[in-house]
């Protein structure tokens, strides 16, 4: 830590009080500085790349149903254990199908970690943060309310949703060859480990 | 007529709450009732024209020495003085002689012959303003009791000091 | 005829006080706002014009909540006391040539004894409510406004010397029209120890002790609920107009300006008496707060002594050059 | 014209009241308050007489009533509070002893 000590002030700034002026002049100054006031329910935030909103199963446009193979990634990633998943194995076609899926919503922290580790970007957490409710029931989602959220998702996106990919699909500074094959997707250039504008470069860009 | 009527309200209120002061049980209610008194006083120093000491009525009794009352008031504890007996046990003697103090001043008046006149009519204090007036008297016929008065506040303030100090042998001075 | 014309002059100066007072806090909150990059009241109205309005209603209909052990009288007595006292320092004040209720030969003194009773209210406020907090920012602002009236008295009688009145209107005229007649030249010392104890009278940030709001909740005014805590909050606006208005009067010669504005002859002295008012909310937005030591050593150990030299100077520099 | 002896007659009662608070209160502060009723008397009379003497004598002798009222004032508390300190009582009938 570096320690800063107080410059020594001669008699005349001692009788004028140079630091207040400092300080009043810096006040004044911010006077006429641009307020960084968001006025938030008519002036909505730029929602960044990367944001994790309300939880969604993407809808498959095939099946019409989600992607979700049951492979318990997701289920065992998680670390504040909000997702539950049940399924049955079927033996004729040698897979596993999904009974139930729920997620409890009000115990997620938003980590994201279980979109990146889905190996068919079948979950997704969306752009969309205002679904707070006046009960637990309406924040706790199952298969059919995640599929909703998508549909609603998708509607908000509108024609942008064919060409979607959530960066989160594709976790960064790992070697082409080691993910799976749904998960090599071209993600943004801002995305990758080269791309990341981070601390004080973040200010020198705008 | 207007004078008359401001007199007898002021009359009323300074005996009014002149009495409710020294009988109220509680010291700040008391307290509160001579600021009252003092504001009417002050109503009566300008109706006979003396402005200055209106304003230094209420700046001095009202401004200072009634806020050290309360200040003191404050620091001494009140608790058990509500719940006590607040007058001393040979109360009505005092009643008594201040009942018969009154009377007797009242009843000498008629005796009183007012003195020479000097040389302050109201028309001078008015032309010259009653600051101005007061002033050229203090520091020209009365400078010595000025100075005197003076030192009075000054050894006052010392003897506060003095008397309010804490006196622990241990007081390590800030340097 | 003539009480009558007096009673609506009354009625229209309170009625812009008032106006004044509740366009204050939004102005404060405005500034505030901006120097801290934030923007202040946005809602009500356009760009939060309204605000004050609805605040005054909104705090006019709460509940007026009396603390069960509190001394009820006194209670609802403290801030009238506090309101009556500063808006009875009004009337002595000169906004203009003749636009002045009550044009007494001892102004000044007047609104010494008037500040002086006001404080009153904040002690009777402060006991009554029979709470730690507001007991602790009653005998806070005992001390400071006992320490600080000394100070400022001593400092506005250099500008008593040098006009000899204590007539307000009087002591504009003797500053004369022109810019180098005010008295904050002559009298740069006495400024700055009036205007640091103007700051310590009003309660205003750096020496906001007695309601600390980070000590003391909301010091004195802790126990007030709806409309008393509202007449507090008037009464301390109030306290700086009256104040700035003094520093306009005696030191910044009060309605006088470069040039004449003759269909609003108090122009100038608004002007100026804002300049003080936003010089109060800019001070706020920048200084911490003294601690209440430094602030009792300020006042007795660097105001007084400067203020009393000052009226040595004066007299000296009257004495030689007549 | 309100006739002087109004004025002498209600500054008599305010001193007997001042009088009578001295005498009759048990709390030393309070009988530091009736002082001031009682210089308050005297100062009434004072100012009454100098206005109808023409005279300023009596105001500036008010003055200075005014001036020793604050010194008393501060000593007379600063007695106050050491006696609190010491004794833990400001109530004059329970300081009878001279015995510090």
């Amino acid at each position: 830590m570096q320690i800063q000590y107080k410059p020594k002030r001669n008699l005349l700034q001692t009788i004028l009080h140079s630091e207040i002026m400092q300080g009043m002049a810096f006040t004044l100054k911010q006077l006429f500085a641009k307020p960084i006031t968001r006025q938030y329910p008519q002036e909505k935030p730029d929602i960044k790349l990367g944001f994790r909103g309300q939880h969604a199963l993407v809808r498959d446009q095939e099946t019409g149903t989600s992607k979700c193979v049951a492979c318990m990634r997701c289920v065992t990633v998680c670390p504040s254990r909000c997702i539950h998943i049940r399924f049955h194995e079927d033996e004729e076609r040698g897979c596993r199908v999904v009974d139930s899926y729920d997620i409890e919503a009000l115990r997620c922290v938003y980590c994201g970690f279980c979109e990146e580790v889905c190996p068919v970007n079948a979950l997704v957490l969306t752009e969309i943060f205002e679904y707070a409710a006046y009960d637990r029931e309406s924040i706790f989602f199952d298969q059919e309310r995640l599929l909703a959220n998508w549909d609603a998702f998708a509607e908000m996106k509108g024609s942008a949703i064919n060409s979607y990919i959530n960066p989160f699909w594709r976790p960064r500074g790992i070697p082409e060859r080691e993910l799976t094959a749904a998960k090599r997707l071209d993600v943004p250039d801002e995305w990758t480990i080269e791309g990341q504008v981070v601390g004080n470069l973040v200010k020198r860009d705008q | 007529m207007f004078t008359y009527l401001f007199f007898l309200y002021c009359a009323v209120m300074i005996v009014g709450t002149g009495l409710l002061a020294i009988t109220m049980r509680n010291p700040v209610h008391a307290v509160l009732m001579v600021l009252v008194l003092f504001f009417h006083m002050a109503g009566l120093y300008l109706i006979l024209g003396a402005e200055f000491l209106a304003a230094v009525q209420i700046i001095v009794y009202a401004g200072a020495i009634l806020v050290l009352y309360l200040f003191v008031l404050f620091l001494v504890s009140l608790r058990d003085e509500v719940k006590m007996d607040r007058f001393v046990t040979s109360a009505w003697l005092g009643r008594i002689i201040s009942v018969g103090l009154a009377v007797s001043l009242i009843s000498m008046l008629p005796t009183f012959v007012l003195g020479q006149k000097g040389h302050w009519p109201m028309a001078a204090v008015i032309k010259a303003t009653h600051t101005k007036a007061l002033g050229m008297e203090m520091y020209t016929s009365y400078i010595l009791p000025f100075e005197i008065a003076g030192l009075i506040l000054l050894i006052a303030v010392i003897g506060g000091l003095v008397l309010a100090k804490h006196d622990t042998p241990t007081t390590i001075e800030k340097s | 005829m003539h009480v009558l014309i007096l009673f609506i002059e009354i009625l229209i100066l309170f009625a812009i006080i008032m106006l004044h007072v509740a366009y204050a806090t939004y102005f404060e909150r405005k500034i505030i706002g901006h120097m801290q990059v934030r923007m202040g009241p946005m809602r009500v109205g356009w760009h939060g014009l309204l605000q004050p309005i609805a605040d005054g209603i909104k705090s006019f209909f709460k509940e007026d909540v009396v603390p069960e052990q509190a001394d009820v009288v006194t209670f609802r007595a403290a801030p009238i006391i506090c309101l009556t006292a500063m808006l009875t320092s009004l009337a002595v004040l000169p906004f203009a040539k003749g636009w002045v209720l009550a044009d007494i030969n001892i102004g000044l003194l007047f609104i010494f004894a008037m500040s002086s009773l006001s404080s009153y209210g904040v002690i009777l406020a402060g006991w009554a409510s029979n709470s730690k907090y507001t007991f602790l920012g009653g005998l806070r602002s005992m001390a400071q406004v006992i320490s600080y009236e000394v100070a400022m008295g001593l400092s506005l009688v250099g500008v008593m010397m040098l006009s000899g009145t204590l007539n307000l209107t009087k002591i504009v005229e003797a500053q004369g029209g022109s810019f180098g007649g005010m008295y904050i030249f002559p009298q740069i010392i006495a400024f700055f120890v009036f205007f640091i104890a103007m700051l310590a009278e009003t309660n205003r940030v750096p020496f906001d002790l007695p309601e600390a709001e980070t000590e003391l909740v909301s010091g004195y005014a802790t126990e007030y609920s709806g409309m008393r805590y509202a007449i507090f909050f008037m009464a301390e606006y109030i306290g700086m107009m009256v104040m700035s208005s003094i520093g306009t009067i005696c030191f910044l010669g009060g309605w006088n300006g470069p040039f004449e504005v003759t269909i609003f002859p108090p122009f100038w002295f608004v002007v100026k008496v804002y300049a003080f008012m936003f010089v109060f909310i800019w001070i706020r937005a920048t200084l911490p707060r003294y601690r209440y030591d430094q602030l009792m050593s300020i006042g007795w150990k660097v105001l007084i002594p400067l203020a009393l030299g000052n009226i040595v100077l004066t007299g000296f520099i009257k004495a030689f050059t007549g | 014209m309100i006739p002087l002896s109004w004025y002498m007659s209600l500054s008599a009662i305010l001193f007997a009241i001042g009088v009578c608070g001295f005498l009759t209160r048990r709390n030393l502060i309070m009988m530091f308050l009736s002082i001031e009723l009682m210089l308050n008397a005297v100062n009434l009379n004072m100012v009454a007489l100098s206005h109808y003497l023409d005279s300023m004598r009596g105001q500036v002798f008010t003055f200075f009533i005014i001036t020793v009222a604050a010194a008393e004032a501060a000593i007379g508390l600063g007695i106050a509070i050491t006696l609190y300190r010491s004794r833990k009582t400001v109530h004059v009938d329970e300081v009878n002893q001279l015995k510090g």
